[in-house]
């Protein structure tokens, strides 16, 4: 893991004039730490453990996590079990719509490396080729306990700013992308343009472009406003 | 103390007291469901993380002033609330003002809202304008009643009758009951939760809303339980000679519709409508019936 | 291609649009999608989009030995996994004209009991969690775990037990579990009367679930809807006692019906079954100890174990209703084919589409949670 | 009560009904003569729930066995009748119109094994909407071989292994060796 960092080098931010940045900083990292709201995703069997973890005998709440239900809201993705291919795409997907800083963490050893899966054509095994994964639990399923246990160790990790696999999954797109790619088909696309806000946010890297993302620049159709019809078309069958 | 600071001051103790009831609300429900609840400063860390995201999802412009109108609308009705020691522009609007006032934040979501093309949000959205039809009737009964009955419009005048004379509870015992019964449905409680119900519309108008929206949100909310209690405090309870009797007393306003949020499940739509024009308004036009006679 | 699923495809303004309800939505039951189109905020078509949870059980079961995959099994169906184990248990045992000794089926009874305890306390957990109350749900749920506490005391797993073998159980009942078993019964006794004032006698709730998502028996009976969702509808029927297994035709309970048909009554007849289960269980606590005889018989080398060639049919009663496992053998140390058949496949495919058709937004979460869909059970 | 189904189907030709146990009755019969037994079944004997639809894949002989598995709650008894149609071109007839809940389980068996189901009222992908290969439930679909080109895997070789490797100690067999 600490190699990984250095090669990427994401503490080469630029400093910045205001004096009061460094406050600022220690702040919000303060709050991230302290108030994480999490998606879960119920992509298998882990999410049974989830419910007695937020509820009255475990309650997360004293850790200021809380559930929420749409990615727009969230912080934490949790990615509970094996992850099937068609599950995956969603996951991709509602991971690119939460906003920064968003951490994952995949729960049951299924994300790690396919669990009892493994010879399973549906599941994909190891979901870190996908997206950046900031904590993995394993077990199978990991107790309340472990979950929280894993959530408190990614809460640290925020607070002395470890925790920065979203920057990774921008300056490090290609390589995400061309596992994507090479699941879903050439033409896979989201709706999200990571690319753009990549260069949006300042946050372009050595390896955010490469053979990958030139392929998808080259069918990549931005995302036009929604339509207004009268109708909904019938879906071709 | 002068104007200006008073206009600054007045939101900023509301937002401060309305992140208390957001505690207070999270803590009963904690309790009566058998667990800790969060730390004492979740609210406030809660609302500094959304603003302190690094990627803000805006969908135009009309969505960031829809929630700059849900945020302002709020500001603008502390300023017309009087608190101990503060006036502001309650002279200068009164209670009439301020209704309007509350009921910006609503319209403002809706601009905002309608941006997102969520179909949630839409349908979110639309729950949440019903709401409003629902409880502004019972709400605008009692209101009229109480201006009726201190014969003025002016939050500060009433606040002097009240200190002077006996409280508006006792005065106009049935306005006070209506208005009770319409507080939760005025906070977006269960079980009038309508318009947020996660399991049916994925939260409804907050299902588009990430980081500094979301945190608009939390802002909205906070103002919008401190708004409720005060007012309530304000018509019938004698608003507050000093603050140590008036924070108690509005957070025991806010408290008592909470209390009850936790034991229901919410209303339809229609439900809530047929439940608020029936109790509610009842028992306010009996209570103008009363005082006008 | 640009992933179609996620969100809807137009604005509201039009009047029809199409909302997809899940995969990844609070009033969805596991990962599992529901796309439907309205008009206003009535639904006028639903379609159910499964696959989500496909992990391909079938596929996988032919590839591993006898004894491997009852570690496989109950992954199936995760809230109420114990059914699984003891139906493909069974499955084997008649494959190779083995019987469990008689003490492991009254340990296995109870197991099923519990876990029944356990799939119900959750699923109106979650249901009131659709309607808005969330209170309900957070003592369910926690409630839920003084159980499966109990399940790890008895078989070192909280969720997944791999407690039942072809031949019998693990091991014996630790000492001192039947007495911590009769406090916990005790104290879930005393509970349900909370329950009943919180969730079952509140009057919002009643007229939130009432009439929602109702069927006759007629349709019920043609859209082969099984199990406590069959019962709310009048007809009398239970694996348990109609085709009994293990030990049940030793023990008293009674089939609790309703007549409506509606959510309401389906979550009438779940609480009406946690007495039963508590019934049941009581008993079994009471004459377990006079049964004698060791828990298991023993099996053959596990790693060479061919069963003999041959089909079997085998059903059990889980707390969603009638599972099935249909299990192949051509003399192999491996199963030929093993078919699952559980009894969302049907609740939460057809059953869900057609009580769906006409019910507005905010009853679909209801409808689905009311047929406790397990989706895991749909996608194998 | 065995009795009865025996009565009842005295009319139709080879057949052979096997009575498993008290509640269980096994019927084998040829294909054409199905939807006259499930008729018959239904109508007079009152088997109103199709419990399920089980296909097995006879690969060597060539042929898919469909087992129709019913159940009367009013004679408590299930009986599974079996019938083999050829794996090529592998269609058979729907009992939709007589069993609804055959809907779910003619798709189900069209997508995991490709055979088609004439008269069935949906037979789009369900479950497999996002998988272009062959019916996976094939005996000819080779699972493993498929995920081992697929997908990636996790490269598991720690520091502490490295270390022990170098005294020369170990892991004996890999996962991936044993794929």
């Amino acid at each position: 893991m600490s190699n990984e960092r250095e090669v990427i080098g994401i503490h080469a931010e630029a400093k910045r004039g205001n004096p009061l940045a460094h406050v600022f900083d220690e702040l919000t990292r303060f709050c991230r730490a302290r108030s994480l709201f999490m998606l879960h995703y119920c992509t298998g069997c882990g999410a049974i453990e989830l419910p007695p973890a937020m509820t009255s005998r475990f309650d997360m709440e004293r850790l200021g996590i809380q559930p929420m239900v749409t990615p727009r809201q969230a912080d934490i993705l949790l990615v509970t079990g094996y992850v099937s291919v068609k599950t995956l795409k969603r996951i991709i997907l509602t991971y690119e719509q939460m906003s920064a800083p968003k951490y994952v963490i995949g729960i049951c050893s299924c994300t790690v490396n396919g669990g009892m899966y493994w010879q399973s054509y549906a599941t994909a095994k190891v979901l870190k080729a996908y997206l950046p994964v900031d904590m993995y639990i394993a077990g199978c399923m990991p107790r309340p306990e472990a979950v929280i246990a894993g959530l408190r160790a990614l809460i640290d990790d925020i607070e002395a700013d470890r925790a920065e696999s979203w920057k990774r999954y921008y300056q490090h797109y290609d390589h995400y992308l061309g596992n994507q790619q090479s699941l879903f088909g050439d033409d896979w696309q989201t709706p999200t343009d990571i690319l753009a806000e990549a260069e949006h946010y300042g946050l372009l890297g050595e390896h955010t472009r490469g053979k990958h993302t030139a392929l998808l620049e080259r069918h990549q159709r931005p995302l036009e406003a929604l339509e207004m019809r009268l109708r909904v078309p019938e879906e071709p069958e | 103390m002068n104007l200006f600071l008073e206009l600054l001051l007045m939101p900023l103790v509301a937002f401060l007291v309305g992140l208390l009831m957001v505690l207070m609300l999270r803590r009963i429900g904690a309790k009566l469901q058998r667990r800790v609840g969060p730390p004492f400063f979740q609210p406030l860390y809660d609302v500094v993380k959304l603003y302190a995201k690094r990627t803000q999802v805006s969908h135009g412009p009309i969505h960031d002033m829809g929630i700059v109108m849900a945020v302002g609308g709020y500001i603008a009705a502390e300023t017309l609330l009087p608190v101990p020691g503060m006036d502001g522009l309650a002279d200068k609007g009164g209670v009439i003002a301020l209704a309007y006032m509350m009921m910006i934040p609503s319209l403002g979501l809706a601009l905002g809202v309608g941006q997102c093309a969520n179909p949630n949000g839409s349908i979110g959205i639309s729950r949440a304008l019903t709401a409003m039809l629902a409880y502004d009737v019972p709400f605008m009964l009692v209101i009229f009643g109480a201006a009726w009955v201190y014969g003025s419009t002016d939050l500060s005048e009433m606040i002097a009758q009240q200190q002077q004379g006996e409280w508006g509870v006792a005065r106009m015992p049935l306005l006070a009951l209506a208005g009770l019964l319409t507080l939760p449905a005025l906070m977006g409680k269960q079980p009038f939760e309508i318009y947020v119900a996660p399991a049916e519309i994925a939260t409804g108008p907050m299902v588009e809303m990430g980081g500094k929206f979301l945190g608009g949100l939390f802002v909205m909310q906070a103002f919008q339980l401190y708004t409720a209690g005060a007012l309530y405090t304000t018509l019938f309870l004698g608003g507050g000679e000093h603050w140590l009797s008036f924070l108690p007393k509005i957070f025991l306003v806010v408290a008592i519709p909470m209390m009850i949020a936790y034991l229901f499940p919410r209303y339809r739509a229609e439900d809530m409508l047929r439940v608020m024009w029936k109790w509610p308004v009842l028992a306010a036009l009996l209570g103008l019936a009363m005082v006008m006679k | 291609m640009r992933p179609e699923n996620y969100q809807a495809k137009s604005h509201p303004p039009s009047n029809e649009y199409e909302l997809n309800f899940g995969p990844n939505h609070p009033g969805i039951e596991g990962n599992y999608a529901l796309r439907v189109k309205l008009r206003g905020d009535r639904v006028i078509e639903a379609r159910a989009d499964a696959g989500y949870l496909h992990r391909g059980f079938e596929k996988l079961m032919e590839g591993r030995l006898w004894i491997q995959n009852i570690a496989l099994v109950p992954r199936i169906c995760v809230p109420d996994p114990t059914p699984m184990e003891v139906c493909y248990s069974l499955s084997v045992e008649t494959l190779c004209v083995l019987e469990a000794p008689e003490r492991a089926q009254w340990i296995r009874v109870m197991q099923l009991e519990m876990s029944r305890l356990a799939a119900h306390l959750f699923a109106f957990g979650g249901h009131a969690a659709t309607t808005g109350l969330y209170t309900n749900m957070f003592w369910g749920v926690a409630d839920r775990d003084l159980i499966l506490d109990r399940f790890e005391e008895l078989t070192g797993g909280r969720v997944y037990s791999i407690y039942n073998l072809p031949g019998g159980v693990r091991r014996d009942v630790p000492d001192g579990f039947l007495e911590r078993l009769a406090a916990l019964l005790d104290y879930l006794e005393a509970r349900l009367e909370d329950y009943d004032n919180l969730f079952f006698r509140n009057q919002v709730f009643i007229r939130r679930a009432r009439d929602v998502g109702a069927m006759t028996r007629e349709q019920a009976l043609e859209w082969g809807v099984t199990g406590p969702n069959l019962r709310a509808t009048g007809l009398a029927f239970d694996v348990r006692r109609d085709d009994p297994y293990l030990i049940y035709d030793q023990l008293e309970f009674d089939v609790i019906t309703q007549q409506a048909g509606d959510a309401l009554a389906r979550n009438l007849v779940r609480r009406g079954e946690l007495k039963q289960s508590i019934r049941i269980l009581r008993q079994i606590i009471e004459r377990l100890p006079a049964v004698p005889g060791p828990v298991r018989v023993p099996i053959p080398n596990p790693l060479a174990w061919n069963a003999p060639a041959g089909e079997t049919y085998t059903r059990v009663e889980s707390s969603k209703g009638e599972l099935a496992y249909y299990v192949v053998s051509t003399g192999g140390d491996k199963p030929y084919r093993v078919q699952v058949r559980g009894p969302s496949a049907m609740h939460a495919v057809r059953v869900l589409e057609k009580l769906s058709v006409g019910a507005r937004l905010e009853d679909v979460a209801q409808i689905m949670f009311s047929l406790d869909a397990c989706p895991p059970e749909v996608d194998r | 009560m065995s009795r009865a189904i025996e009565h009842i189907l005295r009319d139709l030709e080879h057949i052979a009904i096997r009575h498993d146990s008290e509640r269980r009755v096994r019927i084998d019969l040829a294909s054409e003569a199905l939807p006259a037994l499930l008729e018959l079944l239904k109508g007079r004997a009152g088997f109103v729930h199709l419990s399920a639809i089980s296909c097995v894949d006879w690969i060597d002989s060539g042929e898919f066995e469909l087992v129709y598995h019913l159940w009367s709650y009013e004679l408590n008894t299930l009986v599974s009748a079996h019938i083999r149609i050829p794996r090529d071109p592998g269609v058979y007839l729907s009992v939709y119109d007589l069993y609804q809940p055959a809907a779910f389980f003619e798709r189900d068996i069209h997508e995991m094994f490709g055979l088609y189901f004439e008269g069935s009222p949906d037979m789009r992908p369900f479950i497999l909407t996002e998988w272009n290969g062959p019916p996976p439930m094939r005996k000819d679909f080779d699972s493993e071989a498929f995920v081992n080109q697929t997908f990636q895997w996790e490269t598991y070789h720690p520091d502490w292994l490295k270390d022990l490797e170098e005294q020369g100690g170990g892991i004996d067999k890999r996962p991936e060796d044993i794929r």
